[in-house]
């Protein structure tokens, strides 16, 4: 029961999550609720059986492509281009 | 965003949920059961560990062509970076404008930085029967790679010298070359004999750790910064 | 209905909300964020489709391993070149494509 | 070791060495490295003529790699269309690579093209691994290798323009293949195996099987750019360096459509409705029209080429849905098999030439080619020899290959394709025409720089191996029916 009720919340909030990384107005905050999506992620791949995966998709998924985007978007920050938020 | 565009947006969203969805509800249960061929298999494989078993056995072949694409996305970004030599001499600016100065980073990399390494030959190590492996330690090493590099080091592990260049090739060409050497013993290819099985793989996982791990560095530190407009 | 099953289902809730908003964005850094999260949910359906009503099955946990080294090397092109790109025009977003 | 054991080691072969000689070009990257590339290029070349060679006397080959037999393990496979466009590539990329050895440095041009040569291999390699690959997800794989390679490079000749055009292609290449993953993901969870020798034999006609199908058309369609998903290939095509935009035109844009042909016709082919298959065959149609009425009012003689790839490529689409739905499905085949090799080699040639012509008048519009004819008559020819065979002009390989598409589509009293066949045609000959008139116009100036005589050597000898294809057209065509999953076809 308490499984049943932990997926359904997890599988809500990779919804929520993801949404949000598309759809919100702030590019930054796209970003950062990206990452949290690759985490909750990670969380769905232990609830499969997948614990490899999960780990490779916290540590690259999230992290890495994570780092990767925000470096970007500091980049499109600095740069003296006012074309989008 | 315009209505339309929106409206259009959403149209597409909702058919492909549509299509997705009715063809995962209506599957039926497969003929046939590969989980089987592989528990048979494992055993002849020289490692324990089944994810790592179809990584570099059953299917190292896809692994191969893998570490392949991840090489040509290192030399595109090395390709769109290069420095030519007259711009060797202030390389580090380059790196300096991405980074972010702050003592506790720093600090805190000091301390993550051996915790890290343990973890990453841990994964490495664990892979031959649990989960863990190549891969997942390679990320690892990136991650550390990355955090050292934010903190602000100049001598990081993809400062454009030498030998980040031979780690990052040797992981495929190791790989490579352990692949084709079995054709030479008239052997297909990939096909290591079964006793030796496991300590080729254990030795092809070390290098390919180094190798993907600089590789994932390599993508993120030769990004071109602000002010590099060499185009 | 199985875990393995719901999560096959979150996977394609992903994939179509990604998929719309990839076709309707033009920044390009949101086109990329929507193909990680369409990948994402591509991978979720694989395992857990796979695994619905059967044993933890290591052949597409595999597949998704090398999946997920395949997103990231594109994605970390795909930065490359749009850097490269916003640095020469300060456009991000391709030519001929109006800015959201 | 027995001839059998010869012949399938090559078939690894035909990859690995591509790949050792990126990993060579890489070890210290420079621009022309001469005397590396070739040996590379002979060593490629034999191995790929062998390979043929061995198909053409012993039938399909097959190399079961690591040992581990099929659906647990991959296997590659060598029918004659494998095996033929393995040759192919070889041959073609060889002929790139010479014009690129052959091109002199220009101080001013980017340093990035420094790294030509690894991705020039890795293409390579890439090429050969989806034409020989007998497993859906290794097919992604080297669909991936492919697309990252191509993109780069299309990004590295350095300018604005490029980087739009590569950026477009990536975008494009990423929707692509992730829709083919998600069918092939779907076709994993309904039969449990990735084998495409396993899944010919269980598929079933229900909705999950329709579903992955639809999704890796739809995702391959977009990569070979079939109309109207073909509007990253022109810019991308266009603006690359000259021996890059005729390796994507000949060779990469047929490495989807050689993977949806397998899947459609070994997977599909018993549960695919005519109706689906001939709206594949109008799509090419509408692509045959839109790309030739594009190619005759482009301004530049590099996008001119291009959109006239984007008509030929539809020819292919129409070959496809005379085969699955036609009463001929022989005659279709044939003409398939003979379009992708005549196209491939016609249309290197006209890029080459083009290329040259361009780098001679110091300009890339039709318009500044007057007088171009007396000063370049070698690219010239080049570039009208493979217009003969794209129009489909006796005795080329282009003209071989729309005779048999029109004979398959009268067989099956499918008139309207005709139409589409002739009508292409009619415009192909308008463009080709368009750039020869154009040339044959007094000049107003004689101020063009001197080409390499290599150049054209390369660009004429394409252009003849198009024309060649068509004259002696059975000897090929018994090879590529080797392993032809259509019925009715026998080598």
């Amino acid at each position: 029961m308490l499984t049943m009720l932990f997926d359904a919340l997890l599988g809500l909030g990779l919804v929520v999550a993801a949404l949000g990384a598309l759809w919100s107005r702030d590019l930054f905050r796209a970003v950062v609720l990206f990452i949290v999506f690759g985490l909750l992620v990670a969380l769905a791949w232990i609830r499969l059986q997948a614990p490899d995966v999960a780990l490779a998709e916290a540590a690259i998924g999230a992290g890495l492509t994570g780092a990767l985007l925000l470096d970007a978007i500091g980049h499109l920050r600095r740069t003296p281009h006012p074309e989008e938020s | 965003m315009n209505r339309a565009r929106a409206y259009a947006s959403v149209a597409l969203s909702v058919g492909m949920a549509v299509m997705l969805g009715s063809a995962v509800l209506t599957r039926e249960f497969p003929p046939f059961d590969l989980a089987v061929d592989l528990a048979e298999g494992i055993p002849r494989s020289g490692v324990a560990h089944p994810i790592t078993a179809v990584l570099l056995q059953f299917r190292s072949y896809d692994t191969l062509l893998e570490i392949a694409v991840l090489l040509v996305a290192v030399v595109v970004a090395l390709a769109l970076r290069d420095p030519t030599p007259a711009d060797e001499s202030s390389p580090e600016s380059v790196i300096l404008d991405s980074v972010i100065n702050t003592p506790v980073l720093t600090s805190l990399t000091m301390t993550l930085l051996p915790l890290m390494t343990m973890t990453a030959v841990y994964l490495l190590w664990a892979g031959a029967f649990q989960p863990g492996g190549a891969f997942q330690a390679g990320a690892v090493l990136a991650a550390l790679g990355v955090l050292w590099r934010v903190s602000g080091r100049r001598t990081g592990p993809f400062a454009a010298n030498r030998w980040s260049h031979v780690a990052l090739l040797a992981g495929f060409a190791g790989f490579l070359a352990a692949a084709t050497t079995t054709l030479l013993f008239g052997r297909p290819l990939l096909a290591w004999p079964s006793s030796y099985a496991g300590v080729i793989i254990v030795a092809i996982e070390t290098v390919l750790t180094v190798s993907i791990g600089i590789s994932l560095l390599g993508l993120f530190a030769s990004a071109p910064a602000p002010g590099d407009e060499r185009v | 209905m199985s875990a393995e099953l719901w999560y096959a289902l979150v996977g394609v809730v992903l994939v179509a909300a990604a998929f719309g908003a990839f076709m309707a964005h033009t920044h390009l850094l949101r086109r990329l964020l929507a193909f990680n999260i369409m990948g994402t949910g591509c991978f979720l359906i694989l395992v857990g489709l796979a695994q619905h009503k059967r044993a933890p099955d290591p052949i597409p946990q595999a597949l998704v391993l090398t999946g997920i080294v395949v997103a990231v090397a594109s994605t970390a092109l795909a930065l490359i070149l749009f850097r490269r790109w916003f640095a020469a025009t300060g456009r991000t977003t391709l030519p001929e494509e109006d800015d959201v | 070791m027995t001839e059998a054991f010869v012949g399938a080691s090559l078939l690894p072969l035909a990859i690995v060495v591509p790949l050792v000689w990126a990993v060579l070009a890489l070890v210290r990257p420079r621009r022309r490295p001469t005397f590396l590339v070739l040996p590379g290029l002979v060593s490629w070349v034999t191995i790929c003529a062998g390979l043929w060679w061995y198909t053409s006397r012993l039938g399909v080959l097959t190399h079961v790699l690591g040992a581990w037999p099929e659906p647990l393990g991959i296997a590659l496979r060598a029918d004659g269309l494998g095996s033929t466009m393995a040759l192919l590539t070889s041959v073609i990329g060889s002929a790139c690579a010479l014009y690129r050895l052959w091109t002199p440095i220009d101080a001013d041009a980017s340093e990035a093209q420094r790294w030509f040569w690894p991705l020039f291999f890795m293409l390579g390699a890439a090429l050969n691994a989806v034409w020989l690959a007998a497993d859906l997800f290794n097919m992604y794989v080297g669909l991936e290798l492919l697309g990252l390679s191509a993109v780069g490079l299309v990004a590295i000749s350095g300018r604005a323009n490029a980087l739009a055009a590569a950026l477009r292609y990536l975008f494009a290449a990423l929707l692509g293949s992730l829709a083919y993953l998600l069918g092939v993901a779907l076709l994993y969870a309904a039969y449990g195996s990735l084998a495409l020798s396993s899944l010919a034999a269980l598929a079933a006609p229900d909705t999950i099987t329709y579903v992955a199908l639809a999704l890796i058309t739809a995702g391959l369609c977009l990569k070979t750019a079939l109309f109207p998903l073909h509007a990253w290939l022109p810019p991308a095509h266009g603006v690359s360096l000259t021996p890059v935009s005729a390796l994507l035109s000949a060779l990469v844009v047929k490495a989807s459509f050689v993977m949806l042909l397998r899947i459609m016709v070994g997977v599909g082919v018993t549960i695919i409705s005519p109706s689906l298959a001939q709206g594949l065959g109008a799509l090419g149609a509408g692509a045959i029209v839109w790309g030739g009425w594009q190619a005759l009012r482009h301004a530049e003689l590099k996008m001119l080429v291009a959109h006239s790839t984007v008509a030929q490529l539809g020819y292919l689409f129409v070959g496809m849905a005379l085969l699955l739905s036609g009463s001929a499905p022989e005659l279709a085949w044939d003409g398939l098999m003979l379009q992708l090799v005549a196209h491939a080699l016609a249309k290197s040639a006209m890029f080459l030439a083009s290329g040259t012509l361009i780098a001679a008048v110091g300009s890339s519009r039709v318009t500044d080619l007057s007088g171009v004819s007396r000063h370049m008559p070698l690219a010239l020819f080049a570039f009208g020899l493979s217009g003969v065979s794209l129009m489909g002009l006796p005795p080329s390989g282009g003209f071989s290959a729309k005779w048999l598409l029109l004979q398959s589509a009268l067989a099956s009293g499918q008139w309207h394709w005709a139409v589409a066949l002739i009508g292409g045609g009619a415009l192909t000959a308008g463009y080709v025409f368009r750039v020869l008139s154009a040339s044959f116009k007094q000049g107003t100036g004689d101020k063009f720089d001197r080409t390499p005589l290599g150049w054209d050597l390369v660009s004429l000898l394409l252009a003849a191996g198009a024309i060649v294809v068509g004259v002696v057209a059975t000897g090929p065509l018994a090879v590529l029916r080797i392993g032809a999953p259509v019925a009715g076809v026998t080598p």
